[in-house]
């Protein structure tokens, strides 16, 4: 059953040195850290908290993202209901807003069920910090990202849509 | 010349060579596994990452220095000074260099000390290899390196053999023992596995063997048993830190050196090649280097062997035929075919 | 004739069985029914998922009379499979009141760690069982994760 | 029929053997370089022949099962991502395979084929993987494995890429969700596929003669002959059971997602060894690439997901019912047993099972590995192919 | 003659003075720790609490090879001077090695058959 | 003469720590020095062949034997347990009763005054297949019957 060596080997052996060999005059393929130009448009690493379109924050501090995230990393601290200037109608506030990047796991769920596109998803990675804290995303840090970094395609409606397309002649 | 004077004239170029081209075999290794592996290697300390074997000696030095409690401290100390030793050692019967006599004859030069029993000087060197990274295993006490060092000297002893008896091959031919000699025969016969006379043949197929023996020797892959480190983490290095870690690592690199250029003298002439006697250093360096690339581009295309395979092949196949070749140049020496 | 059919009269299983769910057998067959399943050519060993179902205390609607709370409870489900072109997966449960099934380790030896593993989280004890150590928990660990009344002490991560 | 040696006793008593032997116990893992993860074997040699191998997993153990009690239908597909993290993706479809099936609901034949199209690139992607440690593995970190992972990575890293255009992750996707997926096709998509499917398909060629090697066989024949009936009686599936000469393949004999609109040849070998399992996943990777070119074409126009999508945490509900389902990853039958009527007014499974192929093949590894020698504990782990997340979960 | 091996003996001191002066040089350059952990100085074996000594029998074959190899060098010790008179005492030396290696090849046939040479 | 006195001096003193070693390996590594001064030795007595025989036999291979001969025979308790030699005097006595027949035979040897030709491989080779030949052909039995001998003895019954 079990097959011994014996020195055919040696010319085998040749064949994956040519194969080997070969490769030496191939491009080199690995890169660096990737810029999130070069990434996929849906990519998504991180996250930013948006404004919207009347320039408000757009949070209504309603918890539907930190009830549905799966490990836990998203507490929301809902404020008192204020009457929106741009609308004159009466909308929630989020006074605190920190998502815990650490045990993030990128599931895109809370954008999904966001029913403001308040928050979204950027493409750049978060840099890696020195503390456990530099990877906690403060209030702070989530509104900066909004202008910082490109923020990528989607959004809790543009989910939706997708999802639920409007009816076409199907096929 | 004064004994002394002559070794330190040669000896220091050559020990430099030896270090710089092991410091050196470490950075080309990582380019050129990198190259072919179609990624970068080492690419940031100094203009092409040239000066990662500096950083990385650096690095080794300043590590730590942990001695297992349960190791035996003296012999686990004493271990790593050997193996380089005896590598760099074995290197002082090679000649480098070739001048011409008065007479037209070649002469090998370029040798810190032609000894008579060249050859043997190197094989119970070569023998002696073994011991130190035995007692590397034994002294750490740690069952992976105890496994290590045991396969290390049942696979060193075995290879030895046909190591031993191909390396007869070019002495039957050259009937001395000196590798000076033995590089004169080839000035006058051509190279011993590679010429036109029918001795070639039995020239080559010992060439073949003696690099495979080498290459067991030298612990490379695919005869890389002792220190495989898919099964037995990093042999019998487990539990070395620093440089101790890195005086093994040095001894390995310096021996692929060694063996690459030992093939060169023995078989294909050594510094001998067309061109003025004066460009012997650079034929020899450039043997070398073609054998040195060729034990790294095996090192990265094959897998390895088991060690039993590789007990199996050395006996059955290796042992036999390395004495069937000591027998076949005998009887070409004795027919005057070389 | 089906196997189901033919298995049908001699364990006394539902006459069809409810979409999916595994048929409940009494726990003295579980053995002798899995040994007719492997001779019928259902020789793979798919898997065993043990249950707990403590007691509990029924919600008492308004002007009801009170229920009796219910016993506690074990279910081991075993999932065993006819591997080949139009392969089929038979599933049946045994219920138990004490946490003791027997082994299947006799006739299926992936029963082994399955039944260990099972051992482990749930606490179900699998009798005859050559080597019922813990498998995924530390051999030192206090109680089996997987009960419903195993306590979970907080929810918020250690790290926080 | 070839003969197979008698089978090991796993719980031979060590006591028992030649006295005069010293044998040797070794432990090999937890941190150990090629284990795949964090698993310990300890070894009881003889010399360097394996007298017995007692496995001992669970270093990884996450407690997913008691997780999913907590969290809702819709939560635990991300968790599912995590066990396999060398094929997330079909993990994902194997959980809500289940989901499916217990909530009672229908996915459109767009969202089969583009799982069906998903589950074959991970496939792919997952055997490269697989190739590329194996012969790490066989061939060592600083060697001619070392330059096969290195090639069949870069293989990997094309197919990571489409998910990525997919999904927006590499990894961790969750893309499905109960009754279809959540991210349609880009545009452009589909072609991208079949650029890449080109650029793949000649390397298995290149692997083939890296592997054709006396070396690589006599590391890998004859070692870990795993007969077909223990096979079964363990519970392997995948392509290690199909390696013990045992003709089945969840996609083809039961079929889920769109299997049924394509014909599956299911590669088969009869060696029983490590080889016969390179053989098998090498053959599949091969058989992966035709089906993706033949479903590409079929991908039809609709919606991706059957019922509403996703808006609010308990937007499933099961009261009671207990289901298993199983599917074929790349490892083997991902199976799980659900039961309904959990926490959360029922939106939480009550007990979810998960049978992990990778358990399975770890558990063949005490009737494997004694009469082997040490080097051979890494040609066997590495051909069972086990991912140590999923084992211990 | 001995002037060769003067000069040999030099280099045994340059090689030898390579390992000491990396010894010496981290000696003295490297860390210290500050604090040491017991677990620091344990025995490797994979994270681990080794099980048994390291320092047990071993099997028996590993003293077989040292013994067949012990004899193989001893033939080939005998090899060296033969293959120096081959020119000289020409077919003679021949025929006697010749018959000294088929004496010692039939031990070699003995091992392998017996088994002794192969791993298993 | 100087060096030849070091190096006595250093073979008897390894020699006297092979038998006062109480660790096994020890034991066997000190016999290695031994024998690397006796090849030394060798050496300054202008048989450089004789010398590189030392090192390739004895401490290549026989060293080699004996370790794999230790490891063959240590019990469980390893061989850090202390192993002290026993009975010194009566060890001493038979040194001694070894070290008259020796001095005996040193003194009865005539004197061949300094060497001036090393005895170099040629010579020993010609010796060989010259006035030696019927020695040197019973040897390659001789290793034969070693050989066999070994394996019959060493081999574990087959169960």
């Amino acid at each position: 059953m079990s097959s011994r060596v014996g020195l055919n080997w040696i010319w085998q052996s040749a064949k994956a040195m040519i194969v080997t060999g070969k490769h030496l005059f191939e491009p080199r393929t690995t890169e660096g850290l990737r810029p999130a130009e070069s990434r996929a448009p849906r990519y998504r690493a991180s996250f930013a908290l948006v404004h919207n379109e009347h320039g408000e924050e757009a949070c209504i501090g309603c918890k539907l993202c930190e009830k549905i995230c799966p490990s836990d990393v998203i507490t929301v601290v809902g404020g008192p209901k204020e009457l929106s200037e741009a609308t004159g109608k009466k909308r929630g506030t989020c006074t605190d807003f920190v998502l815990d990047l650490q045990a993030c796991i990128i599931c895109e769920l809370c954008v999904q069920v966001c029913p403001v596109d308040a928050i979204l998803m950027v493409r750049e990675q978060e840099v890696p910090g020195y503390s456990r804290e530099d990877l906690v995303l403060t209030m702070d840090k989530l509104y900066a990202n909004e202008h910082d970094k490109a923020l990528y395609w989607g959004s809790g409606s543009a989910l939706m849509e997708m999802q639920n397309p409007k009816k076409e002649a199907s096929s | 010349m004064n004994p002394i004077v002559h070794a330190l004239v040669i000896g220091v170029p050559l020990l430099t060579f030896l270090m710089g081209g092991a410091a050196l075999a470490t950075w080309f290794e990582r380019r050129f596994s990198g190259k072919m592996q179609t990624r970068w290697g080492p690419t940031v300390v100094g203009p092409a990452g040239l000066l990662q074997p500096v950083a990385d000696a650096l690095k080794m030095m300043q590590k730590e220095d942990i001695v297992p409690r349960a190791a035996d401290r003296t012999l686990f100390n004493l271990a790593p000074l050997f193996p380089p030793f005896l590598v760099i050692a074995s290197a002082a019967v090679i000649p480098f260099a070739a001048t011409i006599d008065a007479d037209g004859a070649v002469k090998a030069t370029g040798v810190v000390a032609d000894l008579d029993i060249g050859i043997l000087w190197v094989m119970a060197l070569a023998g002696l290899m073994v011991f130190p990274i035995w007692v590397a295993g034994w002294a750490a006490n740690n069952k992976y390196t105890m496994l290590s060092g045991m396969r290390m000297v049942a696979q060193g002893i075995s290879y030895e053999i046909p190591m031993v008896l191909c390396a007869l091959v070019p002495v039957i031919f050259a009937g001395s023992l000196s590798l000076s000699d033995i590089v004169a025969y080839q000035a006058v016969h051509g190279w011993n596995a590679l010429s036109l006379s029918p001795s070639a043949i039995v020239g080559a197929v010992a060439a073949l063997l003696f690099f495979l023996a080498s290459l067991a020797e030298a612990n490379r892959i695919p005869f890389d048993i002792p220190e495989a480190e898919s099964e037995l983490i990093g042999g019998v290095m487990v539990e070395y830190t620093g440089i101790k870690f890195g005086i093994f690592m040095l001894a390995e690199y310096l021996h692929t050196i060694v063996a690459s250029a030992l093939t060169a003298v023995l078989f294909f002439g050594g510094p001998l090649g067309p061109g003025p006697a004066v460009l012997g250093l650079g034929w020899m360096l450039g043997k070398t280097l073609v054998l040195f690339v060729l034990i790294y581009w095996i090192r990265w295309s094959l897998y390895r062997f088991r060690s039993d395979q590789l007990m199996d092949l050395c006996w059955r196949i290796l042992v036999p035929l390395s004495l069937v070749l000591v027998m076949l140049s005998a009887l070409l020496v004795a027919g005057g075919f070389a | 004739m089906s196997v189901y059919e033919d298995l049908q009269a001699r364990f006394d299983l539902p006459e069809v069985p409810p979409e999916g769910e595994p048929a409940l057998v009494d726990v003295s067959r579980h053995v002798e029914l899995a040994g007719a399943l492997k001779d019928a050519g259902f020789t793979m060993y798919v898997t065993v998922c043990a249950s707990h179902f403590p007691s509990v205390t029924p919600k008492v609607k308004k002007g009801q009379e009170p229920l009796p709370p219910t016993v506690e409870a074990w279910e081991v489900a075993t999932v065993l499979r006819r591997p080949g072109p139009n392969s089929e997966a038979f599933a049946w449960r045994v219920r138990v009141e004490r946490p003791v099934v027997p082994t299947l380790y006799e006739l299926f030896a992936g029963a082994d760690w399955q039944e260990r593993e099972q051992y482990d989280l749930v606490g179900v004890i699998f009798e005859n069982h050559p080597d019922l150590r813990r498998l995924m928990m530390p051999e030192d660990w206090d109680g089996h994760p997987l009960r419903k009344d195993y306590a979970i002490d907080t929810r918020v991560a250690p790290w926080r | 029929m070839t003969e197979f040696p008698p089978r090991v006793d796993p719980h031979f008593d060590i006591e028992e053997y030649d006295p005069e032997a010293d044998l040797m116990a070794l432990n090999m893992g937890p941190q150990h370089p090629s284990t795949h993860g964090v698993m310990r074997i300890k070894l009881f040699l003889d010399g360097e022949t394996i007298v017995k191998a007692v496995p001992y997993p669970g270093y990884l153990h996450r407690g997913v099962e008691k997780l999913c009690e907590k969290l809702t239908y819709v939560q635990i597909t991300p968790i599912f991502d995590k066990h396999d993290y060398v094929a997330p993706m079909t993990n994902e479809q194997a959980i809500n395979l289940a989901f499916e099936k217990l909530l009672g609901l229908e996915v459109p034949l767009r969202a089969r084929v583009l799982r069906t199209i998903l589950a074959e690139l991970q496939r792919i992607a997952s055997h490269l993987l697989w190739l590329g440690t194996f012969t790490l593995d066989i061939g060592g970190t600083i060697g001619g494995g070392a330059s096969m992972m290195m090639y069949t990575f870069r293989e990997r890293e094309m197919i990571l890429d489409l998910f990525e255009a997919l999904t927006g992750c590499r990894f961790h996707y969750n893309t499905h969700c109960p009754g279809g997926n959540r991210h349609d096709v880009p545009e452009g998509w589909e072609t991208v596929v079949k650029a890449v499917l080109d650029a793949i398909e000649p390397r298995f060629d290149e692997y083939e003669a890296l592997c054709d090697n006396d070396i690589f066989l006599v590391r890998t024949e004859g070692i870990g002959v795993l007969p077909p009936d223990l096979a079964l009686e363990l519970g392997q599936t995948g392509p290690v059971l199909r390696a013990s000469g045992v003709d089945h393949d969840l996609r083809r004999d039961a079929p889920y997602h769109a299997y049924d609109l394509v014909d599956v040849r299911v590669a088969v070998d009869d060696g029983c060894d490590s080889l016969a399992r390179y053989k098998v996943r090498v053959a599949e990777m091969r058989e992966s690439v035709r089906l993706v070119r033949l479903l590409l074409p079929m991908l039809p126009q609709g919606p991706i997901v059957g019922s509403k999508p996703i808006k609010s945490l308990i937007q499933f509900k099961a009261a009671a019912g207990q289901v298993y389902v199983g599917m074929e990853t790349p490892r083997g039958e991902l199976g799980t047993y659900l039961i309904g009527g959990g926490d959360q007014r029922g939106a939480a499974p009550y007990r979810c099972k998960i049978r992990p192929p990778s358990l399975h093949a770890m558990a063949a590894l005490p009737y494997l590995l004694p009469g082997h020698f040490l080097s051979d504990v890494v040609t066997v782990l590495g051909s069972l192919d086990p991912i140590m997340g999923e084992v211990d979960r | 003659m001995q002037e060769q091996w003067v000069s040999a003996l030099v280099f045994l001191g340059l090689a030898f003075s390579v390992p000491l002066s990396m010894l010496v040089g981290a000696a003295l350059v490297r860390v210290r720790a500050k604090s040491n952990l017991e677990a620091k100085y344990d025995t490797y074996e994979c994270g681990e609490e080794p099980d048994g000594p390291a320092w047990v029998r071993f099997h028996p074959r590993y003293y077989i090879v040292a013994l067949v190899f012990v004899l193989f060098d001893v033939e080939a010790a005998f090899l060296f001077p033969w293959a120096l008179t081959l020119r000289e005492l020409g077919t003679l030396a021949l025929v006697e090695m010749f018959v000294f290696v088929t004496v010692l090849l039939i031990g070699w046939a003995y091992a392998l058959r017996k088994g002794a040479l192969s791993w298993q | 003469m100087t060096a030849f006195a070091v190096i006595a001096g250093i073979i008897l003193a390894s020699g006297l720590m092979v038998v006062r070693s109480e660790n096994l390996v020890h034991s066997v590594l000190w016999l290695a020095v031994t024998l690397i001064a006796t090849a030394v030795q060798f050496v300054l007595l202008n048989a450089p062949f004789l010398a590189g025989m030392q090192l390739m036999l004895y401490t290549g291979g026989i060293i080699t034997l004996m370790l794999f001969g230790v490891m063959l025979t240590i019990r469980d308790e390893g061989v850090d347990i202390p192993n002290p030699s026993e009975g010194h005097l009566a060890g001493a006595g038979a040194a001694l009763a070894f070290l008259v027949p020796t001095l005996y035979a040193i003194w009865g040897t005539p004197d061949f005054g300094p060497m001036v030709d090393p005895i170099t491989a040629k010579d020993i080779g010609s010796s060989f297949l010259g006035p030696q030949l019927i020695a040197f052909e019973a040897l390659s039995v001789l290793l034969l019957a070693a050989m066999i001998g070994a394996i019959v003895l060493v081999r574990r019954k087959d169960p």
